[in-house]
């Protein structure tokens, strides 16, 4: 890329050519304010908080959208661009409620974090509050509208960068706003409670339904048995919530945390990451020998699902049937583990800690009662744990490490890393290779399905057969394979398909702000993880070899079939 | 040692702890509100509220001590239920105006509520009217947000021993504040600011003067100059996310340019310039029987507090300027004769760890033909205020150094910083000036610590004209101490022959314009970074500093001179107060 | 081709329609049925003649009647058409009739000069044959048979033409952006999505001469390499659309749209596409999002519509007035249109003018005419008798100018020293009686009604500014309002998004200079 | 395939898939809907036949003040009140419409006739103060003469 | 030593308690209960005074005068005027007398007129109720079953008493 030179505040530098002025003004060490920016999104220039004065412009221009050239004169901190940036802000924060004390974001929104860098002291507009009720009959997602300022984020969010359609702004002028399809409730939409537009949004409009006070009453209950599940991706972000560096690997300090919280049992959805493995691939080797429908894709993400059911209902045949390793814990827990312990399963609640929004949803779903009782009873994000953490008084950075409970708390590297992009892949290949060959992989680390990129194509020799393989990140990303499955196009094996970008570790569910920067780091950490592990192969796990052996007998035999496999529904996409 | 079980574990502490410092050390955070740790316990916020074993009711952490044996539950959910229910009280009287509060996102029950994960107040109703306070120079009071922890009032009254501020009436009226809420000016308030140090929310901050600096930097026909003190450069990076004691200096300097300033100095350089006038002036006085001890006169809270409570000892007080008067009369004098600028046109500003320097800066005797030495003082926390309003990335600045011809230092400026700093550079420069001759040894370790009870004495042998002197000197920070101190020397107890007292604990790294917080280990790291900056100093005793040696031959002369003592001297007066009460 | 005796030119756009053009038109049929005369007399149903009232000019004599009812009519018809004696008492101001019969064109109503009004209200809009007949297509011909596209961009680019929908952009370096830009997909846009309150003289150019916007934008698509035309218009002018559309259908008939026009290798074809009411959709990249199907907010630019315009390719948008020059200019020269105007602002301005004077109306007047002259000679004073307080050009933008500066001359370079616009052209003449802080409030309304709520400074800053003129008519308002209301003006022009709210406090910030005292009126006594 | 009297399938295959008709066929659907408005059905298939996300096309649909997915009275009056009109007493026409009618401007009478809408100019200044009545202009009004104006819809 | 001025006040007695009382421990208290009872209140300046010569900075002074509800800063009047509005009296109407009085003196409940001479307060039940509503001066002057029409009269004997 070339270089140009640009003057900002009087200071020369060179920047690439394809650099916006904020990109140019962070390399020259000037932090603009931004507000609708966010880097995962396509700039809008809306919120005009970061306006700079350009020389020979008439008015000021958005630093996040307006591209250098060589030889601009750039101004950021002249009077009147400050003016600006604060009269704009300040005509936001008089529409905005001041209940910051009793806001689910306190102390970790944007904006005001915004209001205190710009030392507002006073809001000159009378306030004028919308008056909006607060919508969460979705059970996931709530809306607190009136606390919506209207940088449009999550409208990107949801049609850019995850094709799903469910948010647009309506009306115009001030009385634009951001509503779910014709005004209708979430639920009515085609959201697939994936959460991006909660990691998104600046303010506390849009966040998660909390339910951590059912777990702390459960918690406290002597005759509830509560059992808690962490999700691969959890320790590799729990720490930005606790004030930790991005991709600070904490495993052993979670794990302490919730024995600390009280938690009974403390267990690894990686163990159902592992079964999953053994199962989707015993699946996948099924359909390559009896012509089955081919390609086969994962289940494991519920945001892709519920996507899959209302946009693409035609490829339901492609979709394993696996339950996501979540459910197939839950329906473990409450069947295998109580035996096992000698436990009413009446008694056993199943809290699940996930990346994840859309987990909420499908431990509800009606199908998800394959033990007899609801598998999972409760979904907690990793935002809501760490509230957990933080009301308990826990000092996380200075807490001593502990190990997972067994049985259902051992597992492999292959199950660490189901939290990338790319990670279900991975371990699928790694142990359908050594299932069909009967040789050890030699490399095991298979670095062709890794990394950010939102579609990744690689062929892999499993003994004679070319094994093609396609995984997509980000729902936008997975429509481009679908299409081209649809047109028959695609002569794929398997495909992984994560609904949110960069797989788990950029869930809905994760610590705010995510940004590809985070990304990256909690993703290294996450191989990081799996590199430490003595055992990287799912088929090598004990526990799992015990699990097949005490209970269920045999991969995709009659007890899995009823455990662990679901089905899929059909739903309308304009509902 | 007593063995207690703290949420299942087992804890051995020192018998006379408290449960909070029992849990503390296992890792285990309990909020706490009124809490300032060694100062004030008294358990009236009821946010630590534990449960201990066999005891009824739930027990204030930070007040009870534990008992052998004791067994202690931070996380019920009584416990959590308590504490949640408690700060919805506070929060039901507190206004909700986060996003213009000053200190939006550094706030105590901000915080708090995030982490309890408060979502409604289930109370709102009445609010209680309180009062308020814009007209005072170095602070600003908004009762409606005091939330009566009474951690102002700790520190007014029992550590720095100034009484400007009480509890006040009763029940949901209750305020820390001013005698009939005058407002502070008009009290005996010297300024301090320990009491906005320690503010958990917004109702005591600076009185801000921000918009003022931005205006001069904007206003094409002023000059800006601005110095900074030597405290700040060890503790501006707290703002940013650095630990206590990182030295930032160059970060300053760089900051400062990218901000606008025209021409940027370094208060330290003055610091050296004191040390010059004030070591002279502690000679003479020895020499030709003067008023001993001599006090110093660098704190401006201090010089208040002298003025108010102990007139009769101004004689004693050193009759130096503080080094952020000296630098802004040599600022409106020697440089803008030197760069030919009309010094009506210049606005100096500088960036203070003081509350109290806003007033210093307005005194009616500091300054000439119309213009003040300094014009414009603001605080450490201001100017990380206006570092983030001009979004710059403060954390990745390039070091830069200050501008000639006034901005060479010495590690004797640099720690005038930290309580005993000012003793042990004015003891680096008079011993060799005394003596004659070059003295190897610079650390004065006996002056330097932090020691928040009483004061530091050391005994420091020379020759005067031939015959050998015990030099005894003392070193007080905190009004408190200073008072004791006072107490002594009237009642003709000391024999010292010089005196240093700063205004606030651990002296000016401790000030009232420092980062929130500011505890004792806070204190302590800075203090650290103060002396590890002095040691890496290539000049480390005042008179050698070259820049100082021109200052003297261009301009002033000699130390003490008649020109010196037009511009860096000055007088004091006894302040009287509360003298106008209505009847 | 059939002979008729006389030609009755009946002005039948929306106004005259309003004043009952329609019935006159059927009672004149009926009329001349009756007297048996149809098969000599052709009526032309026409855009404005620029009368007010229902206006006909019968040829061959060009005797102009205006203020029509339809029970004159048998008057008429029975005097004029068939005794030869014109009807005294329905004809209008004298000199003015002696000139258009004269077919004098410079020198119409009271110094207007006709380019782009030329053929409103003298050839039947509906009828192509009439325009041909007026050298209709005769430029398209021109440039195609012997212009390279360079050499029309050149002569539009040496005219000095600039752009007639507000921002004055010189149209033919807009052209060579588009024409520099390799793409095998180019569009040319017309803008006539006017919604400028005050004005309507796209609307009337469309009703009047519907052809000579069409045969332009193929000139333009011709010149920078488009086969693709839209034509936006608002979706209340109802028939503009109609106009449009049947000239477009007539064009095609007689290719001068469709495939290899004029047996050239050039092809082209013109949509129409309706707005929905939205204001913002006059900026051009507004009007492409709307065109595409979106809400009508505006694009970010850089990248500009000339490079990247409707569905990602270069796209020119051009306004209604602008387009309809060039005709004129590929026909007479680029010098002939530059000499008409002053220096830096070439040809003519269409203006309508408006509020409490005599003779509302559309003029088209060469550049550099004075207010002065406007008000005096052409609107001839307020209708009421009242001192004119102020008029407020270019429509609720643009800029409110005094009594006591009417001398200021109307041309680009002279209003933009000023730091005026004249915006789209309209002169709203207001008289004493009415507040300035009413006034304000009626424009505030509009920007609050019509932002399109994309950036902060305008979203909220028109609502704000609403709630300020609310309440300093209410007379609640505090001293402190007004100075912030500046500072929010101030902020708003420069940091706005895109022109409407950089331009929506025009009117504020001059209404803030001029007549500040007035609006302080609206202050509560003793309120800070 | 027909809903609220609108043969939305017949008006859509006068279109070609082409893009940028859209507002176009909005304006005609309406247009043929005799409450003035479309509905959500409509919008559905609307929806399915551009291939437009059904938020996108509420989206424009609440941008542009023509269009209304709420039902609205047989006749629509979009009145004026921009400058030009304002100047010369379009208030007073306003609230003539409003008192004749007895309803607030946004709503529809009951009997379903009429629904009034503020509007920005309509263009029709040279005759300010205007309104218009679904497609017909009126012009130079004065508050007295809306009460004939409304008798002659019937 | 009192001042021949008349506008000052004899700050003797002050000084004497306060002198008796210096050095000894939590004796702030017991001079604002003696100085009240000599000056009638506890006015700034008074606090200032006690502030000083007890050495105790005047905020605290300040702050247990606000804190207890026995000290008054205000001066009574020379007749304070105490309206009983127990149960019974409000029930015979003693709002009437609270609301006369108010309008009569021109202050409010809690106040004292300008010229020093009344003070008006309302009191829980003075033990009367056979009586009421109960009107008391100064504890001692007890008019009974007041009603509002006598209120003129009352105010004026006193007003009358001081001409005198």
């Amino acid at each position: 890329m070339k270089n140009i030179n640009i003057t900002i505040d009087g200071k020369e530098y060179q920047v690439p050519e394809n650099y916006t002025i904020l990109e140019a003004c962070k390399q020259a060490g000037i932090e603009i304010p931004v507000l609708c920016y966010h880097p995962d999104l396509r700039p809008e220039g809306s919120c005009r908080l970061c306006v700079v004065e350009i020389e020979g412009m008439r008015t000021f221009q958005p630093s996040c959208a307006y591209p250098v050239n060589e030889g601009m004169k750039v101004k950021t901190n002249t009077k009147e661009v400050r003016d600006a940036r604060k009269m704009a802000l300040e005509l936001i924060l008089s529409r905005h409620p001041q209940d910051c004390l009793v806001c689910e974001r306190n102390n970790s929104c944007e904006l005001q974090k915004l209001a205190a860098e710009f030392n507002m002291t006073d809001i000159y507009f009378s306030n004028e509050l919308p008056a909006f009720k607060t919508e969460d009959e979705s059970g996931v997602i709530v809306r607190e509208h009136q606390k919506c300022i209207n940088c449009g984020r999550c409208v990107r969010a949801c049609q850019e960068v995850q094709s799903v359609n469910a948010l647009e702004f309506f009306n115009r002028g001030y009385e634009k706003l951001v509503l779910p399809t014709g005004n209708k409730k979430l639920h009515e939409t085609t959201c697939t409670y994936c959460g991006q537009c909660i990691t998104v949004c600046p303010t506390g409009a849009l966040h998660e339904r909390d339910e951590t006070d059912m777990v702390w009453n459960w918690i406290e209950d002597p005759n509830i048995h509560v059992v808690v599940q962490t999700a691969p991706a959890i320790r590799v972000s729990i720490g930005e919530e606790m004030g930790m560096e991005p991709g600070y690997l904490s495993t052993e300090k979670l794990v302490g945390s919730l024995r600390k919280l009280g938690f009974d049992k403390v267990f690894d959805t990686d163990f159902a990451a592992d079964l999953t493995i053994i199962e989707e691939g015993h699946e996948l080797l099924h359909r390559l020998k009896n012509n089955g429908t081919l390609p086969m894709i994962t289940s494991c993400s519920p945001g892709w699902i519920k996507f899959m059911e209302t946009f693409y209902s035609d490829l339901i045949p492609n979709v394993s049937s696996c339950k996501s390793p979540q459910q197939m814990f839950g329906a473990l827990a409450k069947t295998y583990y109580v035996e096992k312990a000698q436990i009413d399963a009446s008694k056993v609640k199943v809290v699940s800690i996930m990346p994840c929004t859309a987990k909420k949803y499908e431990c509800n779903r009606p199908e998800m009662k394959d033990s007899g009782y609801q598998d999972v009873d409760v979904v907690l994000t990793t935002r809501e744990l760490a509230k957990m953490i933080k009301i308990a008084g826990i000092n996380f950075a200075e807490i001593k490490g502990e190990k997972y409970d067994a049985p259902l708390g051992i597992s492999t590297g292959a199950a660490a890393i189901f939290g990338a992009s790319g990670g279900v892949m991975e371990a699928a290949l790694r142990t359908v290779y050594e299932v069909v060959t009967n040789t050890e992989l030699e490399n095991i680390d298979l670095k062709m399905v890794r990394g950010m990129e939102g579609v990744k194509e690689a062929t892999v020799a499993v003994g004679n057969l070319d094994v093609k393989v396609a995984i997509t990140n980000g729902l936008s990303n997975a429509r481009k394979i679908l299409d081209k499955i649809r047109a028959g196009e695609a002569d794929y094996h398997f495909i992984e398909i994560m609904c949110c970008p960069g797989g788990c570790i950029g869930g809905g569910g994760q610590p705010r702000p995510t940004s590809p920067d985070k990304r990256k780091a909690r993703m290294d950490a996450i191989y990081c993880e799996d590199c430490n592990m003595e055992l990287r192969k799912s088929h090598k796990n004990p526990a799992i070899d015990t699990l097949y052996k005490e209970f269920l007998k045999e991969p995709l035999g009659e007890k899995s079939h009823h455990l662990l496999h679901t089905k899929y529904t059909k739903r309308d996409s304009n509902v | 040692m007593l063995n207690i079980n703290i949420n299942g574990m087992d804890v051995k502490v020192e018998k006379g702890s408290t449960i909070l410092e029992a849990a503390n050390k296992i890792g285990l955070k309990i909020p706490t509100l009124c809490h300032i740790p060694e100062i004030q316990k008294i358990g009236a916020c009821r946010m630590c509220l534990v449960d201990i074993e066999g005891n009824p009711k739930l027990q204030a952490s930070c007040t009870t001590p534990v008992v052998d044996g004791m067994i202690v539950k931070t996380n019920t959910k009584k416990v959590r239920d308590t504490r949640k229910f408690v700060l919805e009280l506070i929060l039901s009287d507190h206004p909700t105006a986060c996003l213009t509060c000053e200190r939006n996102t550094r706030c105590e029950l901000q915080t708090l509520a995030a982490e309890l994960g408060v979502d409604i107040v289930p109370f709102r109703g009445a609010t209680s009217s309180r009062g308020k306070d814009n007209d005072t120079l170095q602070l600003n009071y908004d009762g409606s947000k005091c939330i009566y922890c009474k951690r102002c009032e700790t520190m007014c009254n029992e550590v720095q021993t100034v009484g400007a501020i009480f509890s006040q009436k009763r029940g949901f009226d209750s305020e820390v504040g001013t005698p009939f809420n005058l407002p502070f000016k008009d009290s005996v308030c010297t300024g301090c600011g320990q009491c906005v140090l320690n503010c958990p929310v917004g109702a005591l901050k600076d009185n801000e003067n921000i918009d003022e600096v931005w205006d001069a930097i904007y206003n094409p026909d002023k000059i800006t100059v601005i110095q900074v003190a030597p405290s700040v450069r060890v503790t501006l990076g707290e703002e940013f996310g650095l630990k206590p004691g990182s030295i930032v200096t160059g970060k300053i300097f760089a900051a400062m340019r990218r901000m606008g300033f025209d021409h940027i100095f370094d208060t330290d350089f003055a610091a050296d310039l004191t040390i010059m006038e004030e070591g002279y002036e502690f000679i003479n006085r020895v020499k030709n029987g003067g008023t001993l001890p001599m006090i110093t006169s660098c704190s401006p809270g201090w010089v208040n507090f002298i003025e108010t409570f102990f007139p009769d000892l101004l004689p004693n007080l050193s009759t130096c300027k503080s080094p952020q008067q000296m630098q802004g009369a040599m600022v409106k004098t020697y440089f803008a004769e030197k760069m030919k600028l009309d010094p009506k046109k210049i606005v100096s500003i500088s960036v203070m760890p003081c509350t109290a320097k806003k007033g210093e800066a307005k005194r009616p005797e500091m300054g000439r033909d119309g213009y003040s030495d300094v014009d414009i003082a603001i605080t450490t926390r201001e100017f990380a205020k206006m570092i983030r309003q001009s979004e710059i990335d403060f954390l990745n600045l390039p070091d830069e150094g200050p501008d000639d011809p006034i901005g060479i230092s010495t590690g004797a400026g640099l720690i005038f910083g930290a309580s005993g700093g000012v003793m042990e550079a004015a003891l680096r420069t008079a011993l060799e000036v005394i003596e004659g001759h070059e003295i190897k040894n610079v650390d004065y370790v006996g002056v330097r610590g932090l020691k928040l009870d009483g004061f530091k004495e050391a005994t420091v042998s020379t020759q005067i004209d031939g015959n050998p002197v015990d030099v005894k000197v003392a070193v007080a920070s905190g009004l408190g101490n200073a008072r004791k101190l006072m107490e002594k020397v009237q009642a003709g107890e000391a024999d010292y022959h010089f005196i240093e007292i700063m205004a606030c604990p651990g002296g000016c790294i401790g000030g009232g314009g420092q980062p929130i917080p500011t505890t004792t280990e806070i204190r302590k790291q800075r203090i650290e970074g103060i002396y590890k900056g002095d040691k890496d100093m290539p000049i480390r005793k005042s008179h050698e500093n070259p820049a100082i040696q021109v200052l003297y031959k261009e301009f002033l002369g000699e130390p003490n001179g008649h020109k010196a003592h037009e511009l860096l001297h000055t007088h004091y007066t006894q302040q009287k107060y509360y003298e106008n009460l209505k009847k | 081709m059939k002979f008729y005796r006389s030609h009755i030119i009946l002005g039948m756009d929306t106004p005259s329609l309003l004043a009952g053009a329609k019935g006159v038109r059927d009672t004149l049929e009926k009329q001349l049925k009756e007297k048996n005369i149809v098969n000599e007399i052709r009526i032309v149903e026409t855009g404005s003649l620029g009368y007010n009232g229902v206006s006909m000019i019968i040829y061959p004599e060009g005797i102009i009647y205006t203020g029509i009812k339809p029970e004159d009519i048998k008057e008429l018809v029975e005097e004029h058409l068939i005794k030869g004696r014109p009807v005294k008492r329905l004809m209008a101001i004298e000199s003015s009739q002696k000139d258009i019969c004269a077919g004098k064109q410079e020198k119409l109503l009271d110094g207007q000069v006709r380019i782009v009004l030329k053929n409103a209200g003298s050839i039947d809009p509906e009828n192509i044959i009439e325009y041909i007949a007026k050298d209709g297509y005769m430029a398209l011909g021109k440039v195609l048979n012997e212009n390279t596209p360079k050499e029309v961009i050149d002569i539009v680019k040496n005219s000095e033409l600039k752009g007639r929908g507000g921002a004055a952009f010189p149209t033919g370096k807009k052209w060579e952006f588009t024409y520099n830009t390799e793409s095998s997909q180019k569009y040319v846009i017309c803008n006539a999505d006017e919604g400028e309150p005050g004005t309507f003289k796209d609307r009337l150019i469309m009703e009047g001469d519907p052809h000579a916007v069409i045969e332009a934008m193929a000139i333009c698509a011709y010149a920078i390499g488009a086969n693709k035309g839209y034509i936006y218009v608002r979706g209340e002018y109802k028939l503009s659309i109609d106009r449009i559309k049947k000239a477009i259908k007539d064009a095609e008939e007689h290719n001068f749209l469709g495939e290899n026009i004029f047996d050239s290798d050039f092809s082209f074809n013109i949509e129409v596409c309706l707005g929905g009411g939205a204001y913002v959709c006059g900026e051009e990249t507004a009007l492409i999002e709307s065109i595409e199907g979106k809400r009508g907010e505006p694009r970010l630019k850089p990248p500009y519509p000339p490079v990247c315009g409707l569905f990602g390719k270069p796209t020119i948008v051009n306004n209604v007035e602008t387009l309809a020059n060039i005709p004129q200019i590929i026909l007479n020269g680029s010098d002939w249109f530059k000499k008409l105007g002053v220096k830096g602002s070439a040809g003519t301005k269409v203006f309508t003018i408006l509020g409490d004077i005599n003779e509302k109306g559309l003029i088209e007047v060469p550049m550099g005419i004075s207010l002065k002259e406007v008000f005096e000679n052409i609107a001839k004073g307020t209708r009421s008798g009242k001192k004119v307080k102020f008029a407020h050009i270019g429509g609720s933008s643009g800029n409110i100018v005094p009594f006591n500066n009417f001398d200021i001359k109307l041309d680009l370079n002279t209003l933009a020293s000023s730091d005026l616009t004249h915006g789209s052209g309209v002169i709203l003449f207001v008289s004493e009686d009415i507040h300035i802080n009413d006034y304000l409030k009626s424009v505030a309304k509009f920007f609050k009604h019509e932002s399109c709520g994309k950036c902060t400074p305008c979203r909220e800053g028109t609502f704000r500014i609403y709630q300020f003129m609310e309440k300093l008519n209410k007379k609640e308002g505090k001293k402190s309002d007004i100075s912030k209301m500046k500072d929010l003006c101030k902020v708003m022009k420069n940091a706005s998004f895109c022109g409407l709210g950089q331009a929506a406090v025009n009117p504020f910030l001059d209404a803030m200079t001029h007549f500040e005292k007035e609006m302080m009126e609206g202050v509560k006594e003793g309120k800070k | 395939m027909t809903c609220c009297n609108v043969d939305v399938g017949k008006i859509l295959k006068e279109y070609s898939e082409e893009k940028g008709n859209l507002m176009e066929i909005l304006h005609k659907i309406q247009n043929s809907s005799k409450e003035n408005y479309i509905c959500d059905d409509c919008m559905k298939k609307i929806s399915d036949y551009t291939k437009l996300p059904l938020n996108k096309l509420y989206g424009v649909t609440s941008f542009y003040t023509m269009f209304s997915n709420k039902k609205r009275g047989k006749y629509v009056i979009r009145m004026c009140e921009s400058c030009p009109c304002h100047v010369l007493g379009a208030e007073a026409v306003i609230n003539s419409f409003v008192d004749e009618l007895g309803i607030k401007v946004g709503e529809t009478t009951k009997d379903g006739k009429f629904t009034l809408e503020h509007c920005a100019c309509l263009g029709l200044c040279a005759v300010a103060p205007a309104v218009m009545i679904n497609e017909d202009v009126h012009g130079n009004l004065k508050p007295e003469m809306v009460k004939d104006i409304i008798a002659k819809y019937e | 030593m009192a001042c021949e001025c008349g506008n000052c006040i004899d700050y003797s007695v002050l000084d004497r308690i306060v002198e008796e009382s210096r050095g000894k421990e939590g004796i702030l208290i017991n001079v604002l209960h003696s100085v009240q009872e000599h000056y009638g209140a506890l006015t700034p300046d008074i606090q200032k005074r006690i502030s000083d010569g007890l050495n105790i900075p005047l905020s605290q002074v300040y702050g247990t005068v606000t804190f207890y509800h026995f000290f008054t800063m205000v001066p009574k009047g020379k007749y304070v005027i105490k309206i009983c509005t127990g149960t019974a009296c409000y029930v015979r109407g003693a709002n009437k007398l609270v609301e006369n009085f108010v309008d009569k003196l021109g202050i409010e409940v809690g106040q004292t007129t300008n010229d020093g001479l009344f003070s008006l307060e309302t009191v829980r039940c003075v033990g009367a109720c056979s009586l009421a509503p109960v009107v008391t001066i100064n504890d001692v002057d007890i008019y009974k079953r007041v009603s509002p029409k006598e209120i003129d009269g009352i105010i004026a004997g006193y007003r009358q008493k001081e001409a005198e």
